[in-house]
């Protein structure tokens, strides 16, 4: 029992970055609605955030912050996070143009659902 | 200067991409010379890189000196050293190519955020060819992936926009499976340089999380190339996006993702892991396989030039990851060669579907009926392309074709031989589509005489004309003059298959 | 790290994201993805991840909630899925 | 033997290259564009002769013009052989050149500068064909003259004529297919592609192997149209009659055969072939289309059909000869493709003719029509006499060398498949020859409008047949030699 919370309690946050995604990804394909699509891409996308953060993370570790000289302390890993800072700069631009698009779409369509789109296109 | 030259090759453009921003405001007419000349100076700065490599071996660059792992660094070997020229040749011809096309295609007041953003699809994708970093890949990777959805979305067509869009969700899925792949690969190495993860995986091979990582990475890549059943944004983003983007992003950045994807499998996961640890070979093979044949089938079924092109991509694509599956020194060497060819050629058919499109706004084969009497060196490019498509000797669709099958063979593949051989016939299927319609259409049979040209239509401008006159030819001279070719090939090969 | 806050806030997450894919209403959905971005910032600063929890709360929570509400203004609210 | 490079067999290549340019650029102005075929049918026909005295003499010319892929160089050798082949389709394309314009302006065709800027890139990938060095070679010019002539074929542009392209289209690249395959497995078996007097496959691998190979490389060459695989060269039919006779005698059928000759003498040899059983195989599929060919052609009324078939079972003849596995059969072989390309050219040249003149296809529409065009008839006739293999014209010549071989390898069948063979030819010529010089019309007066086809027509017609009566008293000069030259080189003897 021990070893089990033990392993649950050291990957915990990596299975819920999973279930994150996987509820990402099952917005960006399974929904009709565009604007959906793109909240799910969103979730899809801080859920690798999160992973990264939480490889970063160290036990007991403290913020890569400069510390007096003479202080001693385990720092967490400062690279992920850069990553991760490009990584969200990215991400917002996608989101943008996405809706953008999607704008775009409704002023040619008058819809923003898939199904009715198709029906759309089709009759032009 | 040229110790410099690798950055600068980032650089100078984001700076011209500014300038002309800045300029365009004020008169578009800035515009265009200055994206021909930057992409220029891109094009010669990557010839003197190749003959660099040739010369000396490798070039590092640590960008502003920071040495790896700390900084991030860009490395110019034989493999993109190889891919660089190709990327930028293409560009350039695209870029001579796009001015007429684009006044047509594009609304006035777009043209200036269209040079921006082909600069910046063009820089993204210089980037992703010679850094060293693999993190600072999927950035490049995403740069060039934004600015080519709204490419594609800058079209006048609104179905465009629902491309772009489609392409868009499963562009950055892909985009997100690198990015996961990347971190598993991070975490198990604490390395982002590609030379370091090449020698740091070996120890553990072994972990799930590598696995993981190789998995994610092949899938995300296999999006971005529009492998199989992963194509499902191709054909409507190349159908629908304006005809110069069409043959950018059809070439340019099909073929960069394609590097990408042989740089992760190759340096960074080195032939030991995916033949030996992980034996997908028989898999890849399965998949391109399956892909030149459904490709080429889905290609004979269209009614429309330019979506039966893109299909046709779709199968060509399985000739390049074919030579991953075969995995020995001459099919990757046919791969590699394929490459060049399918770029060259694509571009060129592109280019012939963008012309017609120009002249007569369609490219539907039911409106081309005759089309070779009244734009001859058109129809004529085209037959030269589309032959090197279906790999008729000597052009270099034959020679890729050649080595291909040979690999296959000697690896004792002979089946998945046989289905190349096979699909190269299929070719044969969705060129002659064209030519018959083209060339030998009844309606224009004239009694007594040769063809008359039909009033209104002309052969297309000299600055489209140029590039892809020069492309087609291409496919002759590179099919003819493939030994010089297969030096600069051969030791890229043999780096990819030596691991680092 | 205290490890029974991470699970709730994590736990808290997951609502949020379902929640957010399933509301019909798409300005609610939006709304929603913003607060699951705040958590996102709160777990992540609780995780050391300073600089990155101040990014996202602006990015995250702040342009691209902006960026859904302007274009769910220009399109239209209501979903069928 | 002995091999001297020259530049000549390259110079030979590019000269119709060249004219095919200059056809294209002087496209408008149909008398220098005709003019510009005509000036390379006699550079080239010169370029060829002078490479003969030195072939006779027993050198080979080599060129080595870039390295092309694994397996072989693009290169050029001239051998006795190929020579056979080059000069056969220098003479008659010149011919072919004077007729084609000819029959193009009398029929005011469409697309003729098209018409001869295929012609003249057909005829350049021919003799690369008749002069390639090692199969590499051979296969980049055998699929360029693929794709050339299609639009030669299609080139009414007919639905009917667009259907029979796609079905010559699709046998011939399938085969190129298998042709390839066959190239790269010989590679990768041997390590080279060259041709070699005797064969070089000898103990490279296991006979299955071999024989497997064998099949690859006859499908390949199903350009010499042997059942059941000739399902094209009829539909090619609805092709100008021009290209029906450059197809049958010029080019294509040509190359097909020779490539299986090549394949037998060059890359297998005669000894390989023997101990792996395939002269059986080629002996059953030569003596099977011989017959069955015939016999389609006996029930053909349209005329160009009926030579098609005729086509057929004359190249088997080749076949048949090679399949003997003797030097009596060789030789057959090898003289039969000039021997057959002239008459049979003649008999196209006629179907044509008849075409301008009298604007007829069907033979039964050609009741008496010799007394109006009785010199075209008559060589007719003279040709098709020649081609059932009686004197005075040099059919003779290759059945007596391939009944001498049938007899020599001990396999008397074969020699009643050539007689049976020679009646056959007779049933279905004799009636034509018939019903041209003495039916009678149906309508008398229906002959009234014909007359003689115009000279540029009518001369190249009585030249071919002079020449097929001419190779029969001497037929050495300069066939039979340059084959003796051949069979001495792949078996090391000569002609008894």
């Amino acid at each position: 029992m021990e070893a089990v919370l033990e392993a649950f309690l050291s990957h915990y946050n990596y299975g819920m970055a999973i279930i994150l995604m996987m509820i990402g990804l099952y917005a960006l394909i399974a929904k009709q609605n565009l604007v959906k699509k793109l909240i799910g891409l969103n979730i899809f996308q801080t859920a690798i955030f999160l992973f990264y953060i939480s490889f970063a993370d160290v036990e007991g570790g403290i913020a890569p912050i400069y510390l007096p000289e003479g202080m001693e302390a385990i720092y967490v890993n400062p690279l992920p996070h850069v990553l991760i800072l490009t990584a969200i700069v990215v991400g917002v631009s996608v989101t943008a143009v996405g809706l953008s698009l999607i704008v775009r779409i409704y002023e040619e369509y008058g819809v923003i659902d898939e199904a009715g789109l198709l029906k759309m296109v089709k009759r032009r | 200067m040229i110790e410099h030259l690798p950055v600068l090759l980032v650089t100078v453009p984001i700076v011209a991409a500014l300038l002309i921003l800045l300029l365009g405001w004020h008169d578009s007419r800035f515009c265009y010379p200055l994206t021909l000349a930057t992409i220029l100076f891109q094009f010669a700065g990557g010839i003197a890189l190749l003959i660099e490599v040739m010369r000396e071996g490798t070039i590092h660059y640590y960008l502003g000196g920071w040495a790896p792992p700390l900084g991030i660094e860009f490395v110019i070997d034989t493999f993109n050293g190889y891919i660089l020229p190709i990327v930028l040749l293409l560009a350039l011809a695209t870029a001579v190519y796009a001015r007429r096309s684009v006044e047509k295609e594009i609304k006035p007041e777009k043209i200036v955020s269209f040079y921006v953003l082909f600069q910046l699809l063009v820089t993204g994708l210089v980037g992703m060819t010679i850094t060293g970093d693999i993190f600072n890949l999927y950035v490049f990777l995403e740069i060039s992936s934004i600015a080519a959805y709204t490419l594609i979305a800058s079209s006048r067509k609104p179905r465009a926009y629902v491309a772009a869009l489609n392409y868009l969700v499963l562009g950055s899925i892909a985009g997100g499976f690198v990015l996961l792949g990347i971190g598993n690969l991070y975490v198990a190495t604490g390395t982002l340089n590609m030379a370091d993860l090449a020698r740091l995986l070996p120890a553990s091979y072994g972990l799930a999380t590598v696995h993981t990582a190789f998995l994610l990475l092949v899938i995300g890549f296999s999006i971005k190339v529009a492998l199989f059943p992963l194509h499902l944004w191709l054909p409507d983003a190349y159908t629908e996006a304006p005809s110069a983007v069409t043959v950018l992003i059809s070439t340019v950045m099909a073929k960069v993702s394609v590097y990408a994807m042989f740089r992760v499998i190759f340096s960074v996961f080195t032939t030991a892991y995916f033949v030996e640890t992980v034996p997908v070979t028989e898999l890849i093979l399965f998949i391109a396989a399956v892909a030149i044949v459904a490709g080429a089938v889905l290609a004979i079924a269209q009614e429309d030039l330019k979506r039966m092109l893109a299909y046709s991509s779709v199968s060509q694509v399985g000739y390049i990851v074919f030579a991953l599956g075969v995995a020995n020194q001459i099919a990757l060497e046919g791969g590699l060669l394929h490459i060049l060819g399918h770029a060259v050629m694509k571009g060129c058919l592109f280019m012939v579907a963008g012309v017609i499109i120009y002249r007569l706004g369609t490219s539907s084969f039911s409106d081309l009926k005759g089309v070779a009497a009244t734009m001859p060196v058109t129809c004529a490019a085209f037959a030269l392309a589309g032959a090197s498509m279906i790999g008729v000797p000597p052009t270099i669709g034959f020679a890729s074709k050649y080595y291909l099958v040979l690999g296959a063979l000697e690896a004792g593949h002979w089946v998945y031989a046989a289905v190349l051989l096979a699909g190269s016939l299929l070719a044969v299927g969705y060129i002659w589509r064209f030519i018959e319609v083209a060339y030998f259409s009844a309606s224009s049979h004239h009694e007594g005489g040769d063809h008359h040209p039909a009033p209104g239509v002309r052969e297309a401008p000299l600055s489209m004309l140029v590039p892809m006159v020069i492309l087609s030819i291409l496919c002759l001279v590179l099919g003819i003059f493939v030994d010089p070719l297969m030096k600069i090939v051969a030791p890229a090969v043999s780096l990819l298959l030596g691991g680092a | 790290m205290i490890w029974d806050l991470d699970f709730a806030l994590l736990l808290f997450m997951i609502i949020c994201a379902i929640a957010a894919i399933t509301v019909r209403d798409l300005l609610h959905a939006a709304v929603i993805l913003a607060a699951y971005s705040l958590i996102m910032t709160v777990l992540w600063s609780e995780m050391n991840a300073v600089d990155v929890a101040f990014t996202e709360a602006v990015v995250g929570a702040g342009v691209t909630t902006v960026l859904f509400i302007a274009a769910i203004a220009r399109t239209e609210r209501s979903s069928s899925d | 033997m002995v091999d001297v490079t020259g530049l000549l067999p390259a110079v030979t290549v590019v000269i119709p290259l060249l004219a095919a340019v200059m056809i294209l650029v002087s496209g408008r102005h149909e008398n220098i564009r005709d003019g510009f075929t005509v000036a390379a049918a006699v550079a080239m026909l010169v370029s060829v002769v002078a490479m003969l005295p030195s072939i006779l003499s027993g050198e080979r010319i080599t060129i080595s013009l870039i390295p092309l892929l694994p397996g072989g160089d693009l290169a050029l050798r001239v051998d006795a052989f190929g020579m056979v082949f080059a000069l056969t389709a220098a003479v008659l394309w010149l011919l072919n050149s004077f007729y084609s314009i000819g029959y193009m302006r009398s029929l005011k065709e469409h697309a003729q500068t098209r018409f001869f800027f295929c012609l003249a890139v057909a005829i350049a990938a021919a003799i690369g064909i008749a002069f390639s060095a090692n199969l590499v070679t051979l296969l980049v010019f055998y699929e360029i003259l693929t794709i050339i002539t299609y639009p030669l074929v299609v080139h009414v542009e007919t639905p009917e004529a667009m259907a029979a392209g796609r079905k010559y289209l699709a046998y011939l690249l399938i085969g190129g297919i298998f042709f390839l395959a066959a190239v790269i497995l010989t590679y990768i078996l041997t390590g080279t592609t060259g041709f070699v007097p005797g064969g070089f496959l000898a103990g490279s691998a296991p006979p299955l192997t071999l024989q497997i190979l064998f099949v690859l490389f006859m499908v390949g060459f199903v350009k010499a149209a042997w059942m059941p695989l000739h399902g094209w060269l009829p539909a090619a039919m609805v092709a100008p009659t021009p290209v029906s006779a450059f197809l049958h005698a010029v080019a294509v059928v040509t190359a097909g055969v020779f490539g299986i000759v090549r394949i037998a003498g060059w890359v297998y040899g005669m000894d390989l072939l023997a101990s792996l059983g395939l002269g059986t195989l080629l002996a059953v599929i030569a003596s099977f289309t011989i017959i069955t060919a015939s016999l389609f052609a006996l029930t053909e009324d349209n005329l160009k059909r009926r030579l098609a078939y005729s086509t057929v079972s004359q190249l088997s003849y080749i076949l048949l000869g090679v399949s003997m596995l003797s030097i009596a059969g060789m030789t057959g072989a090898m003289a039969h493709i000039p021997i057959h390309a002239f008459l049979k050219i003649t008999l196209f040249f006629v179907a044509g003719a008849v075409i301008v003149a009298a604007g007829r296809e069907r033979i039964s529409d050609m009741k008496g029509i010799g007394r109006k065009m009785p010199v075209t008839a008559v060589m007719f006739s003279a040709a098709a006499i020649g081609i059932c293999g009686l004197p005075p014209l040099s059919g003779l010549i290759s059945k007596v060398y391939l009944a001498l071989g049938a007899v020599e390898g001990g396999v008397p069948i074969l020699l009643i498949v050539l007689i049976a063979s020679t009646v056959l030819n007779a049933a279905y010529f004799f009636p034509i020859i018939h019903t041209m010089l003495l039916g009678r019309p149906d309508d008398e007066r229906s002959l009234d409008s014909v007359s003689e086809p115009p000279l540029t027509m009518l001369v190249p017609i009585v030249l071919t047949t002079v020449a097929s009566v001419l190779i029969f008293f001497f037929p050495s000069m300069p066939f039979m030699d340059l084959v003796e030259i051949a069979i001495g080189e792949i078996t090391g003897s000569v002609i008894p």
